[in-house]
């Protein structure tokens, strides 16, 4: 199977082959260097005309390819590492992201911002953030993260052009150089995937949420080991650290006999809840995984949503996240500040 | 180099000089009556300066606006009442009342009311339509005052390093809100926009008739050569930057409203039949507009809602 | 009992003739215009030096107003929309918030963030929002909102003299011309008032709060009505909307015989739980009111830390919010987006 | 006008140059060892501007740093044993090993990450010992690159209009990561800077003597007139970006590091006895601080994390 950084950068391969209305713009893109880490090496040898690299101008880029894509363009912007999206954050918010609305539904702005998260590079407290939380929740947009379990490709594919709204897609460093999980190697477990249900996106009246119900495709995946005991516990997690809940599980499961149902959203925002709420309605106790600072991630919205569906229900709730803390470029430090495999076991023994 | 421009009539001209004022002056009239939602920033004494510049645009060009939009909007060619409908919040407003007189889409208008961040927009969709060949431009407003946001600089230098084809207009009305250009500009905005090699054309003028060639001539630049160029245009704001908070020197207002009156500036090339009978033409539709407005829908919300297919 | 708005504008004015340190910068704050919402009224005629009008730098003033408090001063910033805090997120979060743990304790950035948020002004989709959530959980960032039923002026004064740190200080255009609260009004309430306890703040592995546990001053606010069977419901909010909750309160206790208890809490970020943890212990219902977007706002992060206090004993949980939209400047359609008092009626009627 | 400067002698002054250069091929030489953490972003060739610019400086001056900042912070005085230790992530490094490479804090020298944001930053501390009627000012070391951030363009501006004493230190090297100027900066730097009206001297020199008095003169002027001003210094980088992503054309970087190395230029000034009393002394220095942070402690995590107060 092949790696994460082959998938994307494939896809974007594909992408510029295919329509010509795909423009990728970045900084430090262009071949041989082919961008910071490499997921996009190759594509401005193939296609010189449409990728551009460009100063360092987070915002000024976003906000160009937001005009483009406004007028018929299919832009893909690298952010080259996601700890700079926070300069973004007025042209996607109060732009990008609001125009659609705003504008009475007479414009579209279909653009990809994909970047780079995550520790355990020692690159220290401004490159290694994962930041994702702070656009969970922006009205008009969608927040993606491909993991090892589904195809990360296809995942870009699809929000480049069957998506007409904004996304945001995260990936992270560590994952790129990941292969993709193949059946064979999850045999051992029960493998479901869906992508959301037509009518997941409910718009109903201060419970919040008004859906394009045409364009659902972001998948999540639920894995349970076969022949096992009905799972006790639900761990959702997305992007990287999925592979960290999926070593918990199996050594929860070898070593402990405590018997776990793994739920993987690829798409964050809108919060993609149907797969945790009937695992969780199962087993009673959701634990929440992610990398991000504690306070206020995508795990909160998780649980309060589980929390309101459940009542009583839910047994037992708690997250694993990194410590409210910037990362810390000290091996030992940063390593102490963010969230292990060790963590995820402990966290389920006392739960169960 | 001169160009040829298919100049509207000084009749035209005035008409739409004149609708401009009268429908500014409609909104502050009406204002207190509660009839409108929101604020307003009006465009009275820089009518010149919208009419001008779009009086020669093709119908492909694409303007975005700011916050003080209404003058743009109604000299690119849109509706007087969908626009007192939008400050009204009526569905039949520009955006169904959605967007409020900041946030402005119809054809190829747009309007935003963060200041600076449609910079780079109007850049990108500049570049968008040079990759596409297509004929088109993009004009974009801004003020002196805007020249505070730093993602501007960011636009100026994709604009000037991809070469798009964007005309910015500067119009400087030497305030931003309350404060003064002398507090908030240092150095020289001429400057600013050469420092990227961008060129610039200024004028110090409320004649529709001076301004109207310059902006041609930049405009047919930027078309042929797909060029960003700017337009500094120096100009007066009349009234108070919203509602009721001007606190410049009355005297000094009434001073300019003397000698840089567009509308008065202009009307003097008009016979006065003409002039009576526009000045009659544009009373009659604003209030024909604004009465229809005033008669529309008010959105029902819940379908409104429902209505919307909005990802999230 | 003075307005809010007076006893933000005395505390500035108090602070500035206290202290030779502080400085207040922002956009049109300078006399006789006085601020767009006239916080800063007054403020430069009494002190011409230290009242600094700016250009519109959002991002700029606030990197100008961290260097000023890296060298000594205390400088208070105006945001003029609370919209416009997307422009500040890179030097807030990845620069003054980041700095004293990144630098190792060397250094403290003591600045103050104001700001108005909130709708039903008719203002439109960028001049309406409530963006706070959007910083809640930022490592390194205390996020305040003051609200009637404590002094705003007090809070203000203690984030400007007795936080070393960051503050971000959320106001509401609406709360400004609201009365503070006095005893007697209150009267048929029992009061509580509490700040964080000193042990509030514990730092756990991978549950995530580090503190300075020397200066917790925000207070949060407990009400319940006098001689009312015990309360079946918690009901927390903060800032403009509390006062929602209160109407709401009285509402459903006179008309529908439910009794509530009200949770005030003043700080929001870090989540000061303790009040709501020990009133959602008693009454087994949550309901969360607030006035930004529903998805991951403060009340995701309150819901989520209850149910993983709780468990079961957590009954029955709820969010009223704004729906995920941008706010239409329409009233009708702005007064359908936003949450209302009859929500909270309604919502409370059916947890109970 | 010509100012008094205390300027170093030649031998002090090429100690100060040798030792950033032994440090950063110390750095480089052992990385691949797996002695640091994270990345690096070399000094090398650019060592005649952080040695010229901070020679001068008083006690009390800031000088605010950015990604290639380990130059700026030796010559400020900043000590080895305590930079190899924060590469390290030792507890005796420069911020206990929390900062890393690109965010140390030492008396009054302070470095960030990210590109363009500090300025606003440095502007700020500048404004504030103005305020304080203190003797200090500042220093903010920038690249070319980062030019592309707008924040930047705020900060000119308000540093212009508030008078702030600080000097821009551009290093242009005429590469940003991997991507050349030509595509990157549109138009004129130095007009960038002028535009908001702050003089600006330019210099293309790696000799350390031509770049001292002209930054001990700018320093002089900020610091008497309370008033910004720009260094432009043409330079060259002879390494990498950080590790091992070099694309320009390795005989172009040969023939630089031949003509504008700084060491070279600066080396004939010296006899050649105290030439190598000094390169020894400086290659025992370099050895024996490696070794000592090498012996030094890791952070013991549960500690150091528990001894912090930040407030979340
Ligand atoms: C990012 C941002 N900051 C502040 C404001 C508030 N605001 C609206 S208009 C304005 C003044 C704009 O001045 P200028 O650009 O000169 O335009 P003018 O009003 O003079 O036409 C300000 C500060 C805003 N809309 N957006
Ligand atoms: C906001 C931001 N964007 C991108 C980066 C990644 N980055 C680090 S250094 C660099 C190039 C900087 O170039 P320049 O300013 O010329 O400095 P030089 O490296 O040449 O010294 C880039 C793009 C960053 N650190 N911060
Ligand atoms: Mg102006
Ligand atoms: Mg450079």
């Amino acid at each position: 199977m092949p790696t994460v950084l082959y998938a994307l950068n494939a896809a974007l391969q594909n992408a510029l082959a295919s329509d010509e209305r795909v423009v990728i713009m970045g900084e430090d893109i262009l071949d041989p260097y082919g961008g910071a880490f490499k997921v996009t090496r190759g594509l401005s040898d193939s296609f010189p005309d449409r990728v551009i690299t460009t100063p360092i101008s987070e915002a000024g880029i976003v906000g160009i390819a937001a005009g483009m894509a406004l007028r018929g363009l299919l832009p893909v912007v690298e952010i080259m590492f996601g700890d700079f999206i926070t300069l973004i954050a007025d042209q996607v918010i109060n732009h990008a992201a609001k125009f659609r609305w705003m504008y009475n539904d007479q414009v579209r702005v279909p653009i990809v911002i994909r970047t780079p998260m995550g520790g355990r590079r020692g690159y220290g407290p401004t490159h290694s953030q994962t930041m994702e939380k702070f656009f969970i929740g922006v009205p008009g947009l969608r927040v993606l993260a491909p993991n090892t379990f589904s195809d990360p490709g296809d995942l870009l594919s699809k929000a480049i052009f069957e998506d007409n709204d904004p996304v945001l897609f995260i990936e992270n460093k560590l994952l790129y150089l990941n292969t993709i999980h193949d059946s064979n190697r999850l045999s051992e477990f029960e493998f479901f995937e869906q992508t959301p249900e037509p009518n997941f996106y409910h718009h109903s009246k201060h419970n919040g949420t008004i859906a394009d119900l045409s364009n659902n495709y972001a998948p999540t995946c639920m894995l349970s080991l076969r022949d096992a005991p009905p799972p006790v516990l639900t761990i959702a997690a997305y992007g990287y650290i999925s592979e960290f809940a999926y070593q918990a599980a199996l050594n929860l499961a070898y070593e402990y006999e405590v018997f776990t149902e793994l739920v993987y959203p690829t798409q964050l925002s809108p919060c993609d809840m149907g797969a945790i709420l009937s695992s969780t309605k199962r087993t009673g106790r959701l634990l929440v995984v992610e990398e991000g600072t504690h306070n206020l991630g995508w795990g909160a919205e998780v649980i309060a949503q589980t929390a309101e569906n459940l009542g009583s229900r839910l047994l037992s709730a708690r997250r694993i996240a990194a410590l409210n803390l910037p990362i810390p470029a000290s091996g030992p430090l940063e390593e102490a500040v963010l969230p292990g495999i060790e963590h995820i076991i402990q966290a389920a023994q006392k739960m169960v | 180099m001169l160009y040829f421009t298919a100049m509207s009539d000084d009749n035209t001209l005035y008409e739409d000089l004149l609708r401009i004022r009268r429908f500014e002056e409609a909104v502050l009239d009406n204002f207190p009556k509660g009839v409108f939602f929101g604020t307003t920033h009006t465009y009275l004494g820089q009518e010149a300066n919208a009419v001008g510049v779009l009086d020669d645009i093709h119908s492909g060009d694409i303007v975005f606006s700011n916050h003080r939009g209404h003058g743009h909007f109604l000299a690119y060619g849109g509706d007087i009442r969908s626009l007192f409908a939008e400050l009204m919040g009526k569905t039949t407003g520009v955006c169904g009342g959605r967007g409020g007189s900041q946030h402005l889409q119809w054809q190829n208008f747009y309007s935003n009311g963060v200041q600076g961040g449609i910079i780079p927009i109007a850049t990108g969709m500049a570049l968008a339509e040079k990759r596409k060949y297509s004929d088109a431009i993009v004009i974009a407003f801004m003020g002196d005052g805007t020249l505070g946001e730093g993602v501007v600089y960011e636009a100026l230098n994709m604009a000037s390093l991809w070469q798009a084809p964007i005309l910015f207009v500067l119009e400087n009305n030497r305030i931003a809100q309350t404060t003064p250009i002398e507090m908030a500009v240092a150095g020289d905005i001429s400057a600013r926009f050469k420092a990227f090699n961008i060129m610039v054309r200024e004028l110090d003028s409320s004649d529709v008739k001076e301004i109207l060639p310059v902006a041609a001539e930049l405009i047919a630049e930027v078309r042929s050569l797909k060029s960003p160029r700017t337009l500094i245009l120096n100009t007066y704001r009349f009234g108070p930057h919203s509602k009721g908070d001007d606190i410049r020197d009355k005297h000094e207002i009434d001073q300019l409203r003397v000698e840089r009156d567009p509308i008065l500036i202009h009307a003097h090339r008009l016979d006065s039949n003409h002039k009576e009978a526009i000045e009659l033409k544009v009373e009659k539709y604003i209030q024909e507009a604004f009465n229809q407005a005033l008669a529309d829908p008010l959105p029902d919300a819940s379908k409104a809602l429902t209505g919307s297919i909005n990802h999230q």
